[in-house]
């Protein structure tokens, strides 16, 4: 997969976009769209990187004792920042050459995240698209997801197939606007949760949550492929299969597995969702549901008093990392993590290396950190990651939970297992990028992140941009780091960790450079919903609809990086490219199709 | 139609385009986005001409008013997207200089023929992928068109005009962009002209059957002559020539390799 | 003894293909002119004709496989999207009338009961192409002519002390091994005949002991050249019972005295030919069998179970060509007269065998079949059951897919429902309830079964036109008429043993859902060589093409050499890298 | 992740996990391992754990090989006598076939 396939320097400036838009996208706790935790969790990020320095042991001590850190540490940097940058990546360029003869070089301003965005574009280019080949090819293929069904979401009350266009018209608004009120509700319960801290719960939901996805679903659409095709499967080995698949899913989004196998896990998850989605949504309410989601996403992150600005505010006035309360954000844990190992002997780690995997399920106690903090980096990121996957994916469950417990009719009941699924999943994506990225990229991602998160105020994020840029400069040169910038300090270390590390020593920048190139993250919520788009658009079995979506769609999402590379501000990803997806879909079948028919019919071209 | 016929005319549509795609474009990926802008803007001329031909409810049955609306549409969309890629060139040319390595994507920029040539590209696929794909979508199965009537050649030559008009709009994109750049509004012209051609030539083919199918050769080959014609002239302007030609072919292969 | 050397047992071949009937002539039109004739059809001195030729693609697709035990088996097997349905056992539902209302808390003697049977369906080899018109029509229309005869005078025959009790019994799903009877012997021997209830005033229980004779009408159409009828009596049972069977024969043949119909008594060699009365001999042998069919040895019917079994060929619709609709439908055809005849003959019969004494002269004029009756019933089942007789037995809730109808209604038994029953047998049913049952003044709301009178059953049907409007009167007819569920007894026993034999065990299969319908396509298939040299063509075109622009993209930077922007190294102007 | 980023400690972890997992019939993880260890068992300069990295990823490929064709037999086997099986075989039957025994 193009994923790791690209080997680049990356700048943080043009991670920036992407960050901002996975920031965007992946963190609503139930419309399959974890469009919320993650900018939080990256606000959690920066405040935990500024802070991380004065206090290496427990991060909310280091949290509570400087408030106004950012500001002062960013300024600081913001001089630094021009000259700094060009001269350092002189400095590294010959580096690169000897690696990568073909790699590029950077350059200040837009232009630069024109061209590096380029291949940022793609490599959400090749994953959407894969994802939307599933789809579009299990919708062609098998036709339970096509044909009539009765069965629907509980979400989604009203679904008489023949009545009046007009009841048709309103009663899908209706679902819609239920299925919105779903997703405000879960928002201001992940709010909740936040305030009063239950991590134990959450990680429990987590973990069950997510084993009932990968199996359930993977089972679901193994019995559907074989009745499709007509195929006598024997239950040993249909149960071999799915046994096989859910682990290997566990061990690789939960655990560690091969970078490939994650995505393609996580790209077959998004796509079962989606399918999903397509199978159990009324036909209108699908369209509806998409149109909500595009104003919902543009509310919800640009509207001043939208969930996400209200979450980060909460977590600023309680001056903490956001997220480290709420979600078991890899990311925030790096960060002390970082610092710590900034401060601490390599020896050290080495001891603790051991216990890393075991105490995935104790972050939620301070304790639990500090052992993490102590342990080896790689090693934690992941773990914690997994811990914060959990948490996101208990959270949709158990709401989810609460709020379905009383619907359901037996008959019902896997369908709100896929509900409740969905949530996870998203969340399942957005971390899990965490997950597959590594600690340096983290480290750097934060600032920006952090910039995210508090994008809702625009100007800091651009300071802290910069910031993240100069430290990213930095690296060279390990020394004096902790006085200069605050926002640099865990960055460094990281550098020289790298270093040290016994790895093959050429490896260990290169390494770490594609690590930020795969630092790209786009919620599963997105994959989802332009998925379910192209796929209900390829239902009617016309193809151009189809492809004109998949390329509205694409085109739509170039351009939402375009414009985040033009204002650094939070830019929700959903709308341009749904609204095109959907505008095209509708005139293509209406109006397109059907000049395009008799010009085929007629062997005419234009 | 039967597994052979599909896979046949798939090859024959999609063959060339792929094999460009692959040794040309997909290694960059600015050229693969530009590609795909330039299909997107394919679209939107579509989108523009059938909601034309369809407001012409009168005239909806007579094609050729379509045909003619949506090759001028489509020539203006090519012209805008001219404007916009130039805009963007222009900012990125800034960047490019300043790089003295070796690097794809700047070069791009400051190689207007690339750009016009993956434009063209993007604009030709996507329109022959819309005059194909739901041919041989609907007609899968075991038989073959016919029976009402139709040529048994229909196949082969929708597959076979839908990648000529593939490559053609590749041509016309380079001719038509470096036109633009020198202002020698004549080879603009020439464009239009030669599009509207190739167009008007397929409406021939509507008066096909299974008796005649010669009337297919009426339409295909004066189209592949234009191809090649404009092939030629694209060649050209490209800055190609049969010295270079010669000179390449009797090269041993790899002797004036940069990479 | 082989009954039907004529039939080819077609219907028993596993052909391996699917085979359609088209009945549409449009549809014919399409295969011969669109298709066969344009593409295929062959000059006498051409060997075959050049490609592209006409095919054919027919598309039947049937969930079930290997057999009943099988499918039924899978049937129950359990998948997360609930349990998919693969085959259905047939099956419909039979219907009797008892000539008394015998309660259960009173005694009914043993012996008592004269069953008077025929079968209501037939089996052909395509869906809705059924004709069944000697097959079975011809039997039970002569049963319920005779019935509408033996009720006109059931005051006589209820009045009379000890008369035999007359049951009428149409059995569906005979042709499918007995379905109907087998099921109505087993709850006779269950005791839930005929009405399964325990509690509240219904019918008393008739059991195998209660028979007394048994006579059954089979194909009755294609009489030989001196219109004779058969007696056929089963061997084993004549060792038993000898003197009630000739007993029956001669009641028979006296009963036909003056009538337009000859009763012969069948060689007595002769094994009893294919009938429902085979369920009742194999359960009990000692009761007295008499079948009527009009063939001695081989059937006369060419077209038994098929679906060329047509009106046409036992003078059901003889019209003269000028008739009008309703003329067709007033017209008394031949048939319909010899099937009087032989209802008044069997009406004569049970009369004097119920009641023991032979009917006097005025009971004998009211004892006549009404040939009209006759004709109406044969026009409503075999040619259009759109008839005035039908709108008038109808209950309103049918009476609009009645008004649709064109083609007669399929004499196919179909798959069991417990809720529904097809239409044949309703309309039977209501006949029956129309020729025994008395109208009550109740309207249409409460003409409904009585809580704590369970024998009667109350049906409510449109009834004849009020005056010229098209205003119904709607009748409340009360009458001793019971369905009883036609379903073989295999499906019925747990732990039924499916490869005895016992016991029909026939199921239909599911059909293909939306995704896979019953469809033909027409479509040509082009010359392998067409195929394959285009797949070629298109194969060289890729590798040709891969080739060529490998070959540029290599060789670009030399192809294309023109200096337009100043910058660079050479490769960067190449439009091709 | 990127086996290039961790310490050789945890990569010997990890294909111990990966490997001790697989027990559990999961002939997928030992697949995964073996191809994801290779690089590391063979192909990367000595250092201490390789070595026993190197026996699990050949014992998980072995392994997974055996599986393999475990599955393969056992499917073959079901396939062709399933029908003969009669009730047995459709009991295990994970999806019904329409239309064919």
């Amino acid at each position: 997969m193009n994923y790791q396939g690209v080997t680049f320097p990356i700048l943080l400036m043009e991670l920036h976009p992407f960050l901002q838009i996975s920031s965007m996208n992946t963190g609503d706790p139930l419309a399959s769209d974890p469009r919320e935790g993650s900018p939080t969790e990256r606000t959690g990020l920066m405040s935990g990187n500024q802070t991380s320095n004065t206090d290496r042991p427990s991060y909310r001590s280091s949290a509570s004792d400087s408030p106004t850190m950012p500001e002062t540490s960013v300024n600081a940097n913001e001089t630094a920042v021009v000259g700094d940058s060009n001269s350092n990546r002189r400095s590294r360029r010959p580096r690169e050459e000897r690696t990568r003869p073909d790699s590029a070089s950077a350059s200040t301003g837009e232009d630069e995240e024109l061209m590096y965005g380029a291949k940022h574009v793609i490599m959400l280019f090749v994953p959407v698209t894969l994802c939307m080949m599933v789809v579009v090819a299990t919708m062609s293929s098998i036709t339970f997801y096509t044909q009539e069904q009765n069965t629907y979401f509980v979400y989604t009350p009203f679904q008489d197939q023949e009545a009046p266009t007009g009841t048709k018209l309103w009663q899908s608004f209706a679902n819609a606007g239920i299925i919105l009120c779903a997703v405000i509700v879960m928002t201001i319960v992940l709010l909740m949760l936040y305030k009063y801290r239950c991590y134990k719960v959450i990680n429990g939901w987590l973990i069950v949550s997510s084993v009932m996805m990968l199996f359930f679903f993977s089972y679901m659409y193994l019995e559907q492929v074989m009745r499709a095709y007509n195929s006598p499967l024997d239950y040993i080995t249909a149960s071999l299969i799915v046994w096989n698949f859910g682990m290997g899913g566990l061990f690789c989004i939960h655990w560690k597995g091969p970078l490939l196998l994650q995505q393609a896990y996580l790209i077959i998850i998004s796509a079962l969702v989606a399918l999903t989605f397509i199978r159990y949504l009324p036909d209108w309410t699908v369209w509806t549901v998409l149109g909500v989601m595009v104003v919902w996403d543009l509310v919800a992150v640009l509207c001043p008093k939208g969930p996400l600005r209200v979450l980060v505010e909460t977590a600023q006035s309680r001056n903490e990392p956001i997220f480290p309360a709420l979600i078991y954000s890899s990311a925030m844990v790096w960060i002390v993590t970082m610092a710590d190992d900034g401060g601490r002997s390599k020896k050290k780690k080495k001891q603790e290396t051991k216990d890393t995997d075991n105490n995935a399920d104790e972050e939620d106690d301070d304790g639990g950190f500090k052992e993490h903090m102590a342990n080896g980096i790689s090693g934690h990121s992941l773990e914690d990651s997994v811990a914060a996957r959990s948490a996101f994916q208990a959270l949709g469950d158990m709401t989810q939970a609460q709020k379905d417990s009383s619907v359901h009719s037996s008959c019902v009941d896997p369908l709100s297992y896929y509900e409740k699924s969905e949530p996870q999943t998203n969340l399942a994506f957005s971390e899990s990028n965490g997950n597959i990225q590594d600690e340096p990229t983290m480290q750097r991602q934060a600032v920006p992140e952090g910039a995210v998160g508090g994008a809702v105020a625009a100007d800091e994020s651009d300071v802290s941009v910069r910031s993240a840029k100069k430290k990213q400069k930095k690296r060279a040169r390990p020394t004096g780091e902790g006085a200069s910038a605050a926002g640099g300090e865990g960055e460094p270390s990281g550098g020289e960790q790298q270093r040290e590390r016994p790895a093959v020593p050429g490896a260990s920048d290169d390494a770490s450079e594609m690590e930020e190139e795969r630092g790209i993250k786009l919620g599963l919520g997105d994959f989802i919903f332009y998925s379910v788009l192209v796929g209900k658009a390829s239902s009617n079995g016309d193809w151009n609809t189809t492809l004109a979506c998949f390329v509205a769609i694409l085109i739509g999402l170039c351009c939402t990086l375009l414009l985040l590379a033009m204002f650094r501000k939070a830019l929700p990803a959903l709308p341009i490219s749904l609204t095109f997806g959907l505008v095209f879909n509708f005139a293509t079948s209406a109006l397109v199709q059907p000049f395009m028919d008799k010009l085929n019919s007629e062997q005419v071209y234009i | 139609m039967t597994v052979m016929e599909f896979f046949g005319c798939t090859f024959i549509t999609f063959g060339p385009p792929f094999a460009l795609f692959l040794f040309t474009i997909a290694r960059d990926p600015m050229r693969v986005i530009v590609l795909m802008a330039s299909g997107f803007f394919w679209l939107c001329a579509l989108l523009m001409s059938s909601i034309v031909w369809f407001a012409m409810v009168p005239l909806r049955d007579h094609l050729a008013f379509g045909v003619v609306c949506s090759v001028l549409l489509q020539e203006i969309f090519r012209f805008l997207f001219y404007k916009i890629l130039r805009k963007a060139n222009d900012g990125l040319l800034a960047v490019s200089q300043q790089t003295t390595e070796q690097h794809v994507t700047p070069k791009d920029f400051s190689n207007r023929h690339i750009m016009a040539y993956v434009s063209g590209l993007g604009f030709g696929v996507i329109a022959g992928t819309f005059s194909i794909v739901n041919v041989l979508a609907d007609m899968s199965g075991p038989g073959t068109i016919g029976i009402e009537g139709d040529s048994k050649y229909f196949f082969l030559t929708s597959a076979c005009l839908s990648l000529c008009i593939i490559l053609l709009h590749m041509c016309w994109g380079v001719i038509f962009f470096s036109a633009l750049d020198k202002k020698q509004w004549i080879r603009v012209g020439m464009v239009v002209t030669a599009h509207m051609l190739f167009a008007c030539l397929s409406l021939v083919n509507q008066a096909s059957s299974s008796d005649n199918s010669e009337v297919y050769l009426g339409s295909l080959i004066p189209s592949y002559l234009l191809l090649f014609g404009s092939g030629v002239a694209a060649f050209l302007t490209a800055g190609g020539s049969l010295v270079n030609l010669k000179a390449a072919l009797i090269c041993r292969r790899g002797r004036y390799e940069i990479e | 003894m082989q009954w039907n050397s004529a039939g080819s047992g077609l219907m028993r071949e596993d052909l391996g293909i699917p085979v359609f009937a088209l009945s549409d002539e449009s549809d014919v039109f399409k295969v011969l002119h669109k298709c066969f004739f344009k593409f295929n059809l062959r000059e006498k001195n051409e060997t075959a004709r050049e490609y592209p030729l006409c095919a054919a693609e027919l598309n039947t697709k049937m969930y079930a496989a290997i057999d009943t035990e099988t499918c039924l088996r899978r049937s129950r097997h359990f998948s997360f999207l609930g349990k998919n349905e693969l085959c259905d056992p047939m099956g419909d539902k039979n219907n009797h009338v008892t000539m008394l209302n015998i309660p259960q808390n009173e005694t009914r003697a043993d012996d008592s009961v004269i069953v008077v049977g025929a079968r209501l369906d037939s089996a052909s080899l395509f869906t809705l192409e059924y004709q069944a018109s000697d097959t079975s029509v011809t039997g039970f229309v002569s049963l319920l002519a005779a019935m509408e005869a033996l009720w006109k005078v059931k005051d006589k025959i209820r009045k009379t002390k000890n008369a035999k009790d007359i049951m009428f019994a149409f059995f569906h799903g005979e042709a499918y091994d007995y379905i109907g009877s087998s099921s109505m012997v087993y709850s006779m021997t269950q005791g839930t005949f005929p009405q399964d209830l325990d509690h509240g005033l219904h019918l008393h229980k008739i059991q195998l002991q209660h028979i007394h004779q048994l006579v059954e009408l089979n194909q009755v159409g294609y009489r030989d050249n001196e219109g004779s009828l058969w007696l056929h009596t089963d061997p084993n049972n004549r060792k038993t019972k000898l003197a009630q069977i000739q007993k029956m024969i001669d009641g028979l043949q006296d009963a036909t005295q003056g009538l337009n119909v000859t009763l012969q008594e069948a060689d007595a060699t002769l094994p009893l030919p294919p009938a429902s009365s085979q369920r009742f001999l194999m359960e009990q042998s000692d009761i007295p069998v008499v079948v009527v069919t009009d063939h001695q040895t081989q059937f006369t019917n060419k077209f038994y179970n098929s679906r060329l079994d047509l009106p046409e060929l036992i003078n059901a619709t003889d019209y003269s060509p000028d008739l009008s609709k309703a003329d067709k439908y007033d017209h008394v055809t031949k048939q319909a007269e010899l099937i009087a005849e032989l209802s008044t003959a069997l009406a004569r019969y049970l009369y004097q065998a119920s009641t023991g004494a032979a009917p006097d002269a005025t009971t004998e004029q009211t004892l006549t079949a009404n040939s009209s009756t006759v004709t109406h019933m044969l026009y409503c089942f075999l040619v259009s059951p759109n008839c005035e007789l039908f709108k008038e037995t109808v209950s309103p809730v049918n009476a609009e897919s009645l008004k649709t109808t064109v083609l007669p209604y399929p004499f196919y038994v179909g798959v069991y429902s417990s809720q529904q029953t097809r239409e044949l047998s309703t309309l039977v049913y209501s006949l029956m309830a129309r020729f025994t049952g008395d109208k009550v003044d109740l309207s249409e709301s409460d003409c409904k079964e009585n809580e704590n009178d369970k024998r009667y059953s109350y049906l409510y049907v449109q009834g004849t036109l009020k005056g010229k409007g098209q205003e119904r009167e709607g009748w409340c007819l009360k009458s001793l008429v019971h369905k009883s569920d036609a379903l073989s007894p295999a499906f019925i026993i747990d732990g039924y043993d499916w490869k005895s034999g016992k016991y029909s065990t026939w199921t239909e299969s599911r059909w293909g859902g939306e995704s896979d319908s019953i469809r033909v396509r027409l479509f040509l298939v082009p010359s392998k060589q067409l195929q394959v040299s285009i797949l070629v063509f298109g194969i060289v075109v890729l590798v040709l093409s891969l080739l060529i622009v490998y070959w540029c993209s290599i060789h670009a930077t030399h192809i294309f050499t023109n200096r337009l922007t100043g910058s660079g190294t050479q490769s960067t102007y190449s439009p091709m890298f | 992740m990127d086996l290039r980023r961790v310490k050789n400690a945890e990569k010997l972890v990890m294909c111990r996990r990966y490997y001790l997992a697989g027990f559990f019939a999961l002939p997928f993880l030992w697949i995964v391992n073996s191809v994801w260890f290779f690089q590391e068992a063979f192909r990367k300069p000595q250092y201490t754990e390789q070595a026993e990295i190197k026996t699990y990823v050949i014992r998980s490929f072995i392994g997974s090989v055996i599986w393999l064709a475990i599955v393969i037999v056992w499917v073959t086997i079901f396939q062709l006598k399933r029908v003969d099986w009669g009730s047995t075989g459709d009991a295990l039957l994970f999806s019904i076939p329409h239309g064919s025994a």
